[in-house]
Protein backbone atom coordinates (compact mmCIF):
# COMPACT_ATOMS: atom_id res chain seq x y z
CA UNK A 1 0.00 0.00 0.00
CA UNK A 2 1.28 3.72 -0.81
CA UNK A 3 1.92 6.10 1.97
CA UNK A 4 -0.58 8.36 0.90
CA UNK A 5 -3.02 5.77 2.47
CA UNK A 6 -5.88 5.41 4.71
CA UNK A 7 -5.87 8.15 7.53
CA UNK A 8 -6.34 6.17 10.72
CA UNK A 9 -9.69 7.04 12.19
CA UNK A 10 -10.65 6.21 8.36
CA UNK A 11 -9.25 3.12 7.66
CA UNK A 12 -11.52 1.27 5.24
CA UNK A 13 -12.85 4.05 3.59
CA UNK A 14 -10.27 6.79 2.20
CA UNK A 15 -9.44 7.07 -1.16
CA UNK A 16 -12.88 5.61 -2.02
CA UNK A 17 -15.41 7.10 -4.22
CA UNK A 18 -17.65 9.18 -2.24
CA UNK A 19 -20.78 11.14 -2.91
CA UNK A 20 -22.89 13.48 -0.98
CA UNK A 21 -26.81 13.83 -0.78
CA UNK A 22 -28.86 16.34 1.26
CA UNK A 23 -32.57 15.78 0.78
CA UNK A 24 -35.14 17.95 2.77
CA UNK A 25 -37.06 16.29 4.87
CA UNK A 26 -40.56 16.26 3.10
CA UNK A 27 -42.49 13.43 2.01
CA UNK A 28 -41.08 11.16 -0.56
CA UNK A 29 -37.58 12.57 -0.54
CA UNK A 30 -36.32 8.97 0.74
CA UNK A 31 -37.50 7.96 -2.98
CA UNK A 32 -35.55 10.22 -4.42
CA UNK A 33 -32.64 9.14 -2.17
CA UNK A 34 -32.93 5.60 -2.85
CA UNK A 35 -32.22 6.89 -7.12
CA UNK A 36 -28.21 7.23 -5.67
CA UNK A 37 -28.01 4.23 -3.50
CA UNK A 38 -29.90 2.36 -7.25
CA UNK A 39 -27.26 4.20 -9.26
CA UNK A 40 -24.21 3.53 -6.91
CA UNK A 41 -25.38 -0.08 -7.07
CA UNK A 42 -25.16 -0.18 -10.65
CA UNK A 43 -22.21 1.12 -11.03
CA UNK A 44 -20.62 -1.09 -8.94
CA UNK A 45 -22.46 -4.04 -9.97
CA UNK A 46 -23.67 -5.33 -6.98
CA UNK A 47 -26.80 -7.63 -7.11
CA UNK A 48 -30.68 -6.01 -8.00
CA UNK A 49 -31.87 -8.09 -4.91
CA UNK A 50 -28.92 -6.40 -2.60
CA UNK A 51 -29.78 -3.06 -3.96
CA UNK A 52 -33.19 -3.47 -2.98
CA UNK A 53 -31.85 -4.49 0.81
CA UNK A 54 -29.73 -1.24 0.31
CA UNK A 55 -32.95 1.11 -0.41
CA UNK A 56 -35.30 -0.05 2.18
CA UNK A 57 -32.09 0.41 4.89
CA UNK A 58 -31.47 3.58 3.64
CA UNK A 59 -35.47 4.23 3.30
CA UNK A 60 -35.88 3.45 7.25
CA UNK A 61 -33.14 5.73 8.07
CA UNK A 62 -34.63 8.42 6.24
CA UNK A 63 -38.15 8.19 7.42
CA UNK A 64 -36.37 7.75 11.00
CA UNK A 65 -34.67 11.40 10.74
CA UNK A 66 -38.01 12.37 9.39
CA UNK A 67 -40.27 11.40 11.83
CA UNK A 68 -38.33 11.45 15.00
CA UNK A 69 -35.13 13.41 14.96
CA UNK A 70 -36.81 17.20 14.72
CA UNK A 71 -33.93 18.75 12.99
CA UNK A 72 -33.64 22.54 12.88
CA UNK A 73 -32.05 22.76 9.40
CA UNK A 74 -34.85 20.17 7.88
CA UNK A 75 -32.24 18.31 6.34
CA UNK A 76 -30.72 14.63 6.66
CA UNK A 77 -27.49 14.30 4.95
CA UNK A 78 -26.29 11.09 3.53
CA UNK A 79 -22.92 10.07 1.91
CA UNK A 80 -22.23 7.10 -0.26
CA UNK A 81 -18.70 5.28 -0.75
CA UNK A 82 -17.64 2.72 -2.93
CA UNK A 83 -14.64 0.83 -1.49
CA UNK A 84 -12.59 -2.55 -2.09
CA UNK A 85 -10.52 -2.46 -4.57
CA UNK A 86 -13.12 -3.71 -7.06
CA UNK A 87 -15.96 -2.20 -5.48
CA UNK A 88 -16.52 -4.95 -3.11
CA UNK A 89 -18.89 -2.77 -0.73
CA UNK A 90 -21.46 0.25 -0.44
CA UNK A 91 -21.01 2.34 2.70
CA UNK A 92 -24.10 4.79 3.46
CA UNK A 93 -23.49 7.32 6.37
CA UNK A 94 -27.10 8.97 7.29
CA UNK A 95 -26.60 11.92 9.73
CA UNK A 96 -29.32 14.34 11.12
CA UNK A 97 -28.45 17.33 13.56
CA UNK A 98 -31.42 16.31 15.45
CA UNK A 99 -32.75 15.80 19.09
CA UNK A 100 -30.75 12.37 19.16
CA UNK A 101 -32.52 8.98 20.92
CA UNK A 102 -30.95 6.24 23.46
CA UNK A 103 -29.81 3.63 20.92
CA UNK A 104 -29.05 0.87 23.36
CA UNK A 105 -32.44 1.51 25.11
CA UNK A 106 -34.70 0.96 22.44
CA UNK A 107 -36.55 -2.31 23.12
CA UNK A 108 -36.30 -5.26 20.50
CA UNK A 109 -39.52 -5.37 18.29
CA UNK A 110 -41.10 -9.39 17.98
CA UNK A 111 -43.95 -10.27 16.07
CA UNK A 112 -45.18 -11.09 19.34
CA UNK A 113 -45.65 -8.19 20.20
CA UNK A 114 -47.03 -6.86 16.66
CA UNK A 115 -49.87 -9.49 16.37
CA UNK A 116 -50.65 -10.29 20.50
CA UNK A 117 -50.03 -6.52 21.89
CA UNK A 118 -50.61 -4.20 18.68
CA UNK A 119 -47.87 -2.26 18.71
CA UNK A 120 -47.10 -2.26 15.16
CA UNK A 121 -43.67 -0.03 15.02
CA UNK A 122 -40.65 -0.13 16.03
CA UNK A 123 -39.22 -2.23 13.20
CA UNK A 124 -37.24 -0.15 11.41
CA UNK A 125 -33.86 -0.13 13.13
CA UNK A 126 -34.15 -3.78 13.07
CA UNK A 127 -34.84 -3.72 9.66
CA UNK A 128 -31.99 -2.24 8.88
CA UNK A 129 -30.26 -4.16 10.89
CA UNK A 130 -31.25 -7.27 9.18
CA UNK A 131 -30.52 -6.26 5.65
CA UNK A 132 -27.37 -4.66 6.06
CA UNK A 133 -23.75 -6.39 6.78
CA UNK A 134 -22.87 -3.79 9.26
CA UNK A 135 -24.12 -0.93 11.01
CA UNK A 136 -23.12 1.09 13.62
CA UNK A 137 -25.46 3.77 15.16
CA UNK A 138 -24.45 6.79 17.33
CA UNK A 139 -26.66 9.24 18.66
CA UNK A 140 -26.53 12.25 21.14
CA UNK A 141 -27.38 15.63 21.28
CA UNK A 142 -26.33 16.54 18.29
CA UNK A 143 -28.06 14.49 16.35
CA UNK A 144 -27.88 10.89 15.01
CA UNK A 145 -25.52 9.10 12.31
CA UNK A 146 -26.08 6.10 11.29
CA UNK A 147 -23.44 3.99 9.41
CA UNK A 148 -24.22 1.13 7.13
CA UNK A 149 -22.18 -1.10 4.39
CA UNK A 150 -23.26 -3.70 2.28
CA UNK A 151 -21.06 -6.59 0.21
CA UNK A 152 -21.83 -6.97 -3.17
CA UNK B 1 -46.71 13.45 -7.02
CA UNK B 2 -45.93 9.94 -8.95
CA UNK B 3 -44.01 7.69 -6.46
CA UNK B 4 -47.13 7.22 -4.79
CA UNK B 5 -48.69 4.01 -4.88
CA UNK B 6 -51.66 3.62 -7.14
CA UNK B 7 -54.47 0.76 -6.18
CA UNK B 8 -56.36 -1.16 -8.08
CA UNK B 9 -58.84 -3.23 -6.67
CA UNK B 10 -61.11 -6.50 -9.04
CA UNK B 11 -63.66 -8.51 -7.40
CA UNK B 12 -64.05 -11.74 -8.05
CA UNK B 13 -67.07 -13.39 -6.78
CA UNK B 14 -65.93 -13.17 -2.77
CA UNK B 15 -62.56 -12.55 -3.80
CA UNK B 16 -60.93 -9.53 -4.08
CA UNK B 17 -57.90 -8.81 -5.97
CA UNK B 18 -55.89 -6.04 -5.41
CA UNK B 19 -52.87 -4.62 -7.54
CA UNK B 20 -50.86 -2.38 -6.28
CA UNK B 21 -47.84 0.13 -8.71
CA UNK B 22 -45.55 2.13 -6.48
CA UNK B 23 -43.84 2.59 -3.25
CA UNK B 24 -45.68 1.71 0.00
CA UNK B 25 -45.85 4.32 2.82
CA UNK B 26 -47.96 4.99 5.31
CA UNK B 27 -50.13 6.64 2.45
CA UNK B 28 -49.50 3.87 0.32
CA UNK B 29 -50.86 1.53 3.04
CA UNK B 30 -53.87 4.10 4.11
CA UNK B 31 -54.82 3.64 1.13
CA UNK B 32 -54.88 0.04 0.58
CA UNK B 33 -56.52 -0.59 4.09
CA UNK B 34 -59.37 1.79 2.57
CA UNK B 35 -59.66 -0.08 0.07
CA UNK B 36 -59.65 -3.36 1.79
CA UNK B 37 -62.12 -2.30 4.19
CA UNK B 38 -64.37 -1.33 1.71
CA UNK B 39 -64.00 -4.78 0.19
CA UNK B 40 -64.46 -6.72 3.99
CA UNK B 41 -67.68 -4.57 4.64
CA UNK B 42 -68.81 -5.51 0.75
CA UNK B 43 -68.73 -9.20 2.10
CA UNK B 44 -65.26 -10.06 0.63
CA UNK B 45 -63.78 -13.60 2.24
CA UNK B 46 -60.40 -13.66 0.44
CA UNK B 47 -58.09 -10.57 -0.42
CA UNK B 48 -55.64 -11.24 -2.37
CA UNK B 49 -52.73 -8.60 -2.92
CA UNK B 50 -50.46 -8.82 -6.16
CA UNK B 51 -47.31 -6.95 -5.19
CA UNK B 52 -45.50 -7.10 -8.14
CA UNK B 53 -45.33 -3.54 -9.50
CA UNK B 54 -44.14 -2.36 -5.98
CA UNK B 55 -40.04 -2.56 -5.35
CA UNK B 56 -40.13 -1.04 -1.75
CA UNK B 57 -42.60 -1.36 1.05
CA UNK B 58 -41.05 0.76 4.25
CA UNK B 59 -41.66 -0.21 7.52
CA UNK B 60 -45.04 2.02 8.36
CA UNK B 61 -46.60 0.85 5.40
CA UNK B 62 -46.10 -2.93 6.58
CA UNK B 63 -47.37 -1.69 9.78
CA UNK B 64 -50.30 -0.91 8.32
CA UNK B 65 -50.84 -4.16 6.51
CA UNK B 66 -50.61 -5.68 9.57
CA UNK B 67 -53.16 -3.65 10.59
CA UNK B 68 -55.42 -4.62 7.48
CA UNK B 69 -54.51 -8.32 8.45
CA UNK B 70 -55.93 -7.93 12.06
CA UNK B 71 -58.78 -6.73 10.59
CA UNK B 72 -59.32 -9.48 8.18
CA UNK B 73 -58.61 -12.07 10.60
CA UNK B 74 -61.38 -10.60 13.07
CA UNK B 75 -63.66 -11.27 9.90
CA UNK B 76 -62.44 -14.54 9.52
CA UNK B 77 -61.40 -13.99 6.35
CA UNK B 78 -58.13 -14.65 4.73
CA UNK B 79 -55.50 -12.07 3.00
CA UNK B 80 -52.72 -13.73 0.53
CA UNK B 81 -49.56 -11.81 -0.82
CA UNK B 82 -48.25 -12.82 -4.12
CA UNK B 83 -45.29 -11.35 -6.39
CA UNK B 84 -43.23 -10.32 -3.74
CA UNK B 85 -39.58 -8.99 -4.21
CA UNK B 86 -36.91 -11.17 -2.48
CA UNK B 87 -36.47 -8.22 -0.40
CA UNK B 88 -40.12 -7.12 0.18
CA UNK B 89 -40.58 -11.31 1.05
CA UNK B 90 -37.72 -10.85 3.49
CA UNK B 91 -39.50 -8.09 5.37
CA UNK B 92 -42.70 -9.68 5.73
CA UNK B 93 -41.00 -12.81 7.53
CA UNK B 94 -38.89 -11.01 9.56
CA UNK B 95 -41.77 -8.56 10.45
CA UNK B 96 -44.25 -11.96 11.14
CA UNK B 97 -46.41 -11.01 8.10
CA UNK B 98 -45.95 -14.60 6.96
CA UNK B 99 -46.92 -16.26 9.90
CA UNK B 100 -50.39 -14.67 9.38
CA UNK B 101 -50.87 -14.18 5.78
CA UNK B 102 -49.92 -16.66 3.00
CA UNK B 103 -47.54 -15.84 0.60
CA UNK B 104 -47.63 -17.19 -2.86
CA UNK B 105 -45.08 -16.36 -5.81
CA UNK B 106 -47.79 -15.67 -8.38
CA UNK B 107 -51.36 -14.53 -8.36
CA UNK B 108 -52.54 -17.80 -9.79
CA UNK B 109 -51.01 -20.10 -7.30
CA UNK B 110 -52.64 -17.27 -4.23
CA UNK B 111 -56.17 -17.23 -6.63
CA UNK B 112 -55.98 -20.84 -6.36
CA UNK B 113 -55.49 -21.44 -2.63
CA UNK B 114 -58.12 -19.24 -1.45
CA UNK B 115 -60.81 -20.34 -4.00
CA UNK B 116 -59.91 -23.85 -2.50
CA UNK B 117 -62.52 -24.94 -0.60
CA UNK B 118 -61.50 -25.34 3.35
CA UNK C 1 -48.42 35.85 -1.77
CA UNK C 2 -47.28 35.75 1.73
CA UNK C 3 -45.10 37.75 3.53
CA UNK C 4 -42.51 34.78 4.91
CA UNK C 5 -42.00 34.87 0.91
CA UNK C 6 -38.44 34.67 -0.98
CA UNK C 7 -35.64 36.45 -0.44
CA UNK C 8 -34.52 39.20 -2.68
CA UNK C 9 -31.46 37.07 -4.06
CA UNK C 10 -32.96 34.17 -5.01
CA UNK C 11 -37.25 35.04 -6.40
CA UNK C 12 -38.31 31.84 -7.52
CA UNK C 13 -36.61 29.01 -5.77
CA UNK C 14 -37.34 29.81 -2.11
CA UNK C 15 -39.05 27.34 -0.39
CA UNK C 16 -38.97 24.98 -3.08
CA UNK C 17 -37.52 21.40 -2.48
CA UNK C 18 -33.86 21.50 -2.66
CA UNK C 19 -31.28 18.31 -3.04
CA UNK C 20 -27.56 18.71 -3.05
CA UNK C 21 -25.51 16.17 -4.58
CA UNK C 22 -21.99 16.35 -4.68
CA UNK C 23 -19.99 13.75 -6.90
CA UNK C 24 -16.46 12.96 -7.10
CA UNK C 25 -14.52 13.98 -10.50
CA UNK C 26 -14.49 10.08 -11.79
CA UNK C 27 -15.55 8.36 -14.83
CA UNK C 28 -19.49 8.04 -14.90
CA UNK C 29 -19.90 9.64 -11.77
CA UNK C 30 -22.07 11.99 -14.20
CA UNK C 31 -24.09 8.85 -14.99
CA UNK C 32 -24.62 8.66 -11.24
CA UNK C 33 -25.39 12.17 -11.02
CA UNK C 34 -28.38 11.38 -13.51
CA UNK C 35 -30.20 9.14 -11.29
CA UNK C 36 -30.99 12.22 -9.05
CA UNK C 37 -32.61 14.31 -12.27
CA UNK C 38 -34.47 11.08 -12.63
CA UNK C 39 -36.09 10.73 -9.47
CA UNK C 40 -36.48 14.27 -9.03
CA UNK C 41 -38.16 14.51 -12.61
CA UNK C 42 -40.72 11.56 -11.80
CA UNK C 43 -41.51 12.87 -8.30
CA UNK C 44 -42.76 15.73 -9.78
CA UNK C 45 -44.21 14.19 -12.98
CA UNK C 46 -41.94 15.15 -15.56
CA UNK C 47 -42.74 13.57 -19.18
CA UNK C 48 -40.18 11.03 -19.78
CA UNK C 49 -38.36 12.72 -22.59
CA UNK C 50 -37.94 15.99 -20.89
CA UNK C 51 -36.31 14.08 -17.90
CA UNK C 52 -33.84 12.42 -20.80
CA UNK C 53 -33.56 16.19 -22.48
CA UNK C 54 -32.86 17.18 -18.44
CA UNK C 55 -30.04 14.36 -17.98
CA UNK C 56 -28.18 14.86 -21.10
CA UNK C 57 -27.78 18.48 -19.77
CA UNK C 58 -26.72 17.51 -16.72
CA UNK C 59 -23.99 15.15 -18.13
CA UNK C 60 -22.74 17.60 -20.38
CA UNK C 61 -22.08 20.49 -17.31
CA UNK C 62 -20.56 17.80 -15.64
CA UNK C 63 -17.94 16.38 -17.78
CA UNK C 64 -17.55 19.76 -18.57
CA UNK C 65 -16.60 20.49 -14.81
CA UNK C 66 -14.46 16.95 -15.16
CA UNK C 67 -12.46 17.94 -18.02
CA UNK C 68 -11.98 21.45 -18.01
CA UNK C 69 -12.04 22.85 -14.64
CA UNK C 70 -9.24 21.24 -13.48
CA UNK C 71 -10.99 20.92 -9.42
CA UNK C 72 -8.61 21.44 -6.30
CA UNK C 73 -11.44 19.46 -4.34
CA UNK C 74 -11.92 17.24 -7.02
CA UNK C 75 -15.40 17.21 -7.04
CA UNK C 76 -18.44 18.81 -8.41
CA UNK C 77 -21.42 20.09 -6.51
CA UNK C 78 -24.92 20.30 -7.64
CA UNK C 79 -28.59 21.64 -6.43
CA UNK C 80 -31.75 20.29 -7.56
CA UNK C 81 -34.59 22.41 -7.37
CA UNK C 82 -38.25 21.72 -7.72
CA UNK C 83 -40.38 24.95 -7.94
CA UNK C 84 -43.58 25.95 -8.92
CA UNK C 85 -47.20 25.49 -7.28
CA UNK C 86 -47.15 22.18 -8.61
CA UNK C 87 -43.36 21.04 -9.41
CA UNK C 88 -43.79 23.22 -12.55
CA UNK C 89 -40.21 23.31 -13.27
CA UNK C 90 -36.46 21.54 -12.03
CA UNK C 91 -33.73 23.60 -11.54
CA UNK C 92 -29.85 22.49 -11.43
CA UNK C 93 -27.17 24.25 -10.32
CA UNK C 94 -23.64 22.67 -11.23
CA UNK C 95 -20.39 24.03 -9.35
CA UNK C 96 -17.20 23.58 -10.01
CA UNK C 97 -14.42 25.38 -7.85
CA UNK C 98 -12.15 25.39 -10.98
CA UNK C 99 -10.34 27.42 -12.78
CA UNK C 100 -12.66 29.05 -14.68
CA UNK C 101 -13.78 30.18 -18.00
CA UNK C 102 -14.65 33.24 -20.48
CA UNK C 103 -18.13 31.99 -21.41
CA UNK C 104 -18.83 35.04 -23.70
CA UNK C 105 -15.64 34.08 -25.62
CA UNK C 106 -16.45 30.48 -26.26
CA UNK C 107 -17.22 30.06 -29.85
CA UNK C 108 -19.96 28.73 -31.20
CA UNK C 109 -20.38 25.28 -32.68
CA UNK C 110 -21.83 24.01 -36.22
CA UNK C 111 -22.16 21.65 -38.41
CA UNK C 112 -20.07 23.24 -40.86
CA UNK C 113 -17.44 23.53 -38.53
CA UNK C 114 -17.62 20.09 -36.86
CA UNK C 115 -17.49 18.11 -40.45
CA UNK C 116 -15.42 20.24 -42.55
CA UNK C 117 -13.23 21.82 -40.62
CA UNK C 118 -13.02 18.18 -38.59
CA UNK C 119 -13.39 20.13 -34.94
CA UNK C 120 -15.92 17.68 -33.41
CA UNK C 121 -15.88 19.28 -29.88
CA UNK C 122 -17.05 21.93 -28.18
CA UNK C 123 -20.70 21.37 -28.65
CA UNK C 124 -21.11 20.78 -24.54
CA UNK C 125 -22.60 24.39 -23.77
CA UNK C 126 -24.80 24.30 -26.96
CA UNK C 127 -26.82 21.07 -26.27
CA UNK C 128 -27.48 22.68 -22.33
CA UNK C 129 -28.59 25.44 -24.27
CA UNK C 130 -30.88 23.15 -26.45
CA UNK C 131 -32.12 21.19 -24.25
CA UNK C 132 -33.32 23.36 -21.55
CA UNK C 133 -35.67 26.55 -21.07
CA UNK C 134 -32.40 28.92 -19.30
CA UNK C 135 -29.31 28.40 -18.83
CA UNK C 136 -27.39 31.10 -16.80
CA UNK C 137 -23.47 30.89 -16.71
CA UNK C 138 -21.16 32.26 -14.26
CA UNK C 139 -17.68 31.58 -14.42
CA UNK C 140 -14.09 33.18 -13.13
CA UNK C 141 -11.03 32.29 -10.90
CA UNK C 142 -13.52 30.92 -8.38
CA UNK C 143 -14.97 28.48 -10.57
CA UNK C 144 -17.55 27.82 -12.56
CA UNK C 145 -21.79 28.23 -12.35
CA UNK C 146 -24.14 26.47 -14.36
CA UNK C 147 -27.64 27.69 -13.90
CA UNK C 148 -30.50 25.40 -15.92
CA UNK C 149 -34.10 25.15 -15.55
CA UNK C 150 -36.43 22.84 -17.43
CA UNK C 151 -40.54 23.60 -17.57
CA UNK C 152 -42.67 20.41 -17.48
CA UNK D 1 -18.51 -1.05 -13.85
CA UNK D 2 -22.04 -1.26 -15.47
CA UNK D 3 -22.88 1.94 -16.47
CA UNK D 4 -20.47 1.20 -19.47
CA UNK D 5 -21.84 0.74 -23.42
CA UNK D 6 -21.83 -2.65 -24.71
CA UNK D 7 -21.62 -3.03 -28.23
CA UNK D 8 -22.78 -6.07 -29.95
CA UNK D 9 -22.48 -6.57 -34.33
CA UNK D 10 -23.27 -9.02 -36.35
CA UNK D 11 -22.77 -9.61 -40.27
CA UNK D 12 -25.45 -9.74 -42.87
CA UNK D 13 -23.95 -10.19 -46.03
CA UNK D 14 -22.22 -6.51 -46.78
CA UNK D 15 -23.72 -4.72 -43.76
CA UNK D 16 -23.05 -4.75 -40.17
CA UNK D 17 -25.86 -4.56 -37.70
CA UNK D 18 -24.54 -3.07 -34.45
CA UNK D 19 -26.84 -3.18 -30.91
CA UNK D 20 -25.30 -0.17 -28.33
CA UNK D 21 -26.33 -1.17 -24.76
CA UNK D 22 -25.79 1.35 -22.21
CA UNK D 23 -24.60 5.19 -21.93
CA UNK D 24 -21.98 5.92 -25.12
CA UNK D 25 -19.53 8.34 -23.67
CA UNK D 26 -15.83 8.39 -24.92
CA UNK D 27 -15.14 5.00 -24.11
CA UNK D 28 -18.59 3.69 -25.10
CA UNK D 29 -18.00 5.53 -28.28
CA UNK D 30 -14.59 4.36 -28.76
CA UNK D 31 -15.40 0.93 -28.44
CA UNK D 32 -17.81 1.34 -31.12
CA UNK D 33 -15.38 3.12 -33.31
CA UNK D 34 -13.17 -0.32 -32.66
CA UNK D 35 -16.10 -2.54 -34.15
CA UNK D 36 -17.02 -0.50 -36.74
CA UNK D 37 -13.37 -0.10 -38.33
CA UNK D 38 -13.06 -3.21 -38.07
CA UNK D 39 -15.86 -4.19 -39.93
CA UNK D 40 -14.70 -1.51 -42.62
CA UNK D 41 -11.77 -3.26 -42.74
CA UNK D 42 -13.68 -6.42 -43.65
CA UNK D 43 -15.81 -5.18 -46.37
CA UNK D 44 -18.65 -3.69 -45.09
CA UNK D 45 -20.45 -1.51 -46.68
CA UNK D 46 -23.08 -0.36 -44.66
CA UNK D 47 -23.16 0.09 -40.76
CA UNK D 48 -26.71 0.05 -39.18
CA UNK D 49 -26.97 0.95 -35.66
CA UNK D 50 -29.31 0.22 -33.19
CA UNK D 51 -29.52 2.29 -29.98
CA UNK D 52 -32.71 1.43 -28.83
CA UNK D 53 -31.45 0.44 -25.48
CA UNK D 54 -29.25 3.22 -24.89
CA UNK D 55 -30.84 6.37 -23.32
CA UNK D 56 -27.52 8.69 -23.10
CA UNK D 57 -25.12 9.72 -25.53
CA UNK D 58 -22.97 12.50 -24.53
CA UNK D 59 -21.06 15.06 -26.81
CA UNK D 60 -17.82 13.15 -26.83
CA UNK D 61 -19.59 9.84 -27.30
CA UNK D 62 -21.46 12.01 -30.66
CA UNK D 63 -17.82 13.01 -31.65
CA UNK D 64 -16.70 9.72 -31.88
CA UNK D 65 -19.74 8.92 -33.98
CA UNK D 66 -18.76 11.72 -35.90
CA UNK D 67 -15.48 10.71 -37.15
CA UNK D 68 -16.88 7.20 -37.83
CA UNK D 69 -19.18 8.58 -39.75
CA UNK D 70 -16.31 10.57 -41.89
CA UNK D 71 -14.21 7.35 -41.95
CA UNK D 72 -17.70 5.62 -43.73
CA UNK D 73 -18.22 8.22 -45.90
CA UNK D 74 -14.60 8.43 -46.78
CA UNK D 75 -14.62 4.45 -47.80
CA UNK D 76 -18.02 5.54 -49.70
CA UNK D 77 -19.96 2.87 -47.02
CA UNK D 78 -22.75 4.32 -45.75
CA UNK D 79 -23.91 4.93 -41.95
CA UNK D 80 -28.18 4.81 -40.79
CA UNK D 81 -28.99 4.71 -37.39
CA UNK D 82 -32.21 3.53 -35.77
CA UNK D 83 -33.92 2.82 -32.21
CA UNK D 84 -32.96 6.98 -31.10
CA UNK D 85 -34.64 8.69 -27.87
CA UNK D 86 -36.15 11.92 -28.60
CA UNK D 87 -33.33 13.50 -26.88
CA UNK D 88 -30.79 11.12 -28.65
CA UNK D 89 -32.74 12.53 -32.30
CA UNK D 90 -32.80 15.87 -31.01
CA UNK D 91 -29.32 15.70 -30.28
CA UNK D 92 -27.74 14.42 -33.68
CA UNK D 93 -29.65 16.75 -35.52
CA UNK D 94 -28.42 19.57 -33.55
CA UNK D 95 -24.60 18.18 -33.95
CA UNK D 96 -25.62 17.64 -37.53
CA UNK D 97 -24.89 13.96 -37.68
CA UNK D 98 -28.33 13.60 -39.41
CA UNK D 99 -27.28 15.89 -42.41
CA UNK D 100 -24.64 12.93 -43.28
CA UNK D 101 -26.35 10.08 -41.66
CA UNK D 102 -29.45 8.30 -42.25
CA UNK D 103 -31.81 8.06 -39.16
CA UNK D 104 -34.65 5.72 -38.96
CA UNK D 105 -37.16 4.77 -36.39
CA UNK D 106 -37.04 0.96 -36.51
CA UNK D 107 -34.03 -1.60 -37.58
CA UNK D 108 -36.30 -2.99 -40.46
CA UNK D 109 -36.38 0.23 -42.11
CA UNK D 110 -32.99 0.72 -41.87
CA UNK D 111 -31.99 -2.84 -42.98
CA UNK D 112 -34.63 -2.47 -45.80
CA UNK D 113 -32.42 1.29 -46.73
CA UNK D 114 -29.59 0.16 -47.01
CA UNK D 115 -29.76 -2.85 -48.76
CA UNK D 116 -31.65 -1.25 -51.79
CA UNK D 117 -30.14 -1.19 -54.85
CA UNK D 118 -28.82 2.54 -55.00
N1 LIG E 1 -32.88 9.62 13.68
C1 LIG E 1 -33.50 9.48 14.86
N2 LIG E 1 -33.62 10.52 15.70
C2 LIG E 1 -34.25 10.41 16.89
N3 LIG E 1 -34.79 9.25 17.33
C3 LIG E 1 -34.72 8.16 16.54
C4 LIG E 1 -34.09 8.21 15.28
N4 LIG E 1 -34.14 6.97 14.74
C5 LIG E 1 -34.80 6.20 15.61
N5 LIG E 1 -35.16 6.90 16.72
C6 LIG E 1 -35.86 6.38 17.92
O1 LIG E 1 -35.77 4.97 17.89
C7 LIG E 1 -37.08 4.40 17.93
C8 LIG E 1 -37.12 3.12 17.13
O2 LIG E 1 -36.98 3.41 15.75
P1 LIG E 1 -37.41 2.35 14.67
O3 LIG E 1 -36.84 1.03 15.06
O4 LIG E 1 -36.99 2.85 13.37
O5 LIG E 1 -38.98 2.23 14.76
P2 LIG E 1 -40.14 3.32 14.55
O6 LIG E 1 -39.58 4.42 13.70
O7 LIG E 1 -41.23 2.57 13.91
O8 LIG E 1 -40.49 3.80 15.94
C9 LIG E 1 -38.00 5.48 17.41
O9 LIG E 1 -39.31 5.34 17.88
C10 LIG E 1 -37.32 6.74 17.92
O10 LIG E 1 -37.68 6.99 19.27
N1 LIG F 1 -16.64 23.94 -16.00
C1 LIG F 1 -15.74 24.47 -16.83
N2 LIG F 1 -14.53 24.92 -16.36
C2 LIG F 1 -13.62 25.45 -17.19
N3 LIG F 1 -13.81 25.59 -18.52
C3 LIG F 1 -14.95 25.17 -19.06
C4 LIG F 1 -15.98 24.60 -18.26
N4 LIG F 1 -17.01 24.28 -19.07
C5 LIG F 1 -16.66 24.66 -20.30
N5 LIG F 1 -15.41 25.19 -20.32
C6 LIG F 1 -14.69 25.74 -21.49
O1 LIG F 1 -15.61 25.98 -22.54
C7 LIG F 1 -15.26 25.24 -23.71
C8 LIG F 1 -16.50 24.76 -24.44
O2 LIG F 1 -17.16 23.74 -23.69
P1 LIG F 1 -18.20 22.80 -24.40
O3 LIG F 1 -19.12 23.62 -25.21
O4 LIG F 1 -18.83 21.98 -23.34
O5 LIG F 1 -17.37 21.89 -25.38
P2 LIG F 1 -16.16 20.86 -25.11
O6 LIG F 1 -16.26 20.42 -23.70
O7 LIG F 1 -16.39 19.78 -26.10
O8 LIG F 1 -14.91 21.64 -25.40
C9 LIG F 1 -14.36 24.13 -23.21
O9 LIG F 1 -13.48 23.68 -24.20
C10 LIG F 1 -13.65 24.79 -22.04
O10 LIG F 1 -12.57 25.55 -22.50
Amino acid sequence: MAQHGPAPTEPATAGAPEVSLTIPVAPEMEIVATAQADALGEYMDMPRDKIDEVKLALVEACINAFEHAHTEDNQVHITFRVGGSTGDWLEIEVRDRGRGFDAEGVESPSPQKTFEERRRRGWGLHIIKSLMDEVEIASGDWGTRILMRKYK
Amino acid sequence: MSETCKVSVERRGDVAVFWTDGYINNQGGEEIAREAYSELDRGARALVMNLEKTRIVNSIGISILIEVLEKVMERKAVLAFCGLTPTIDKTFRIMGLAQYAAIYPTENEALRAVSAPA
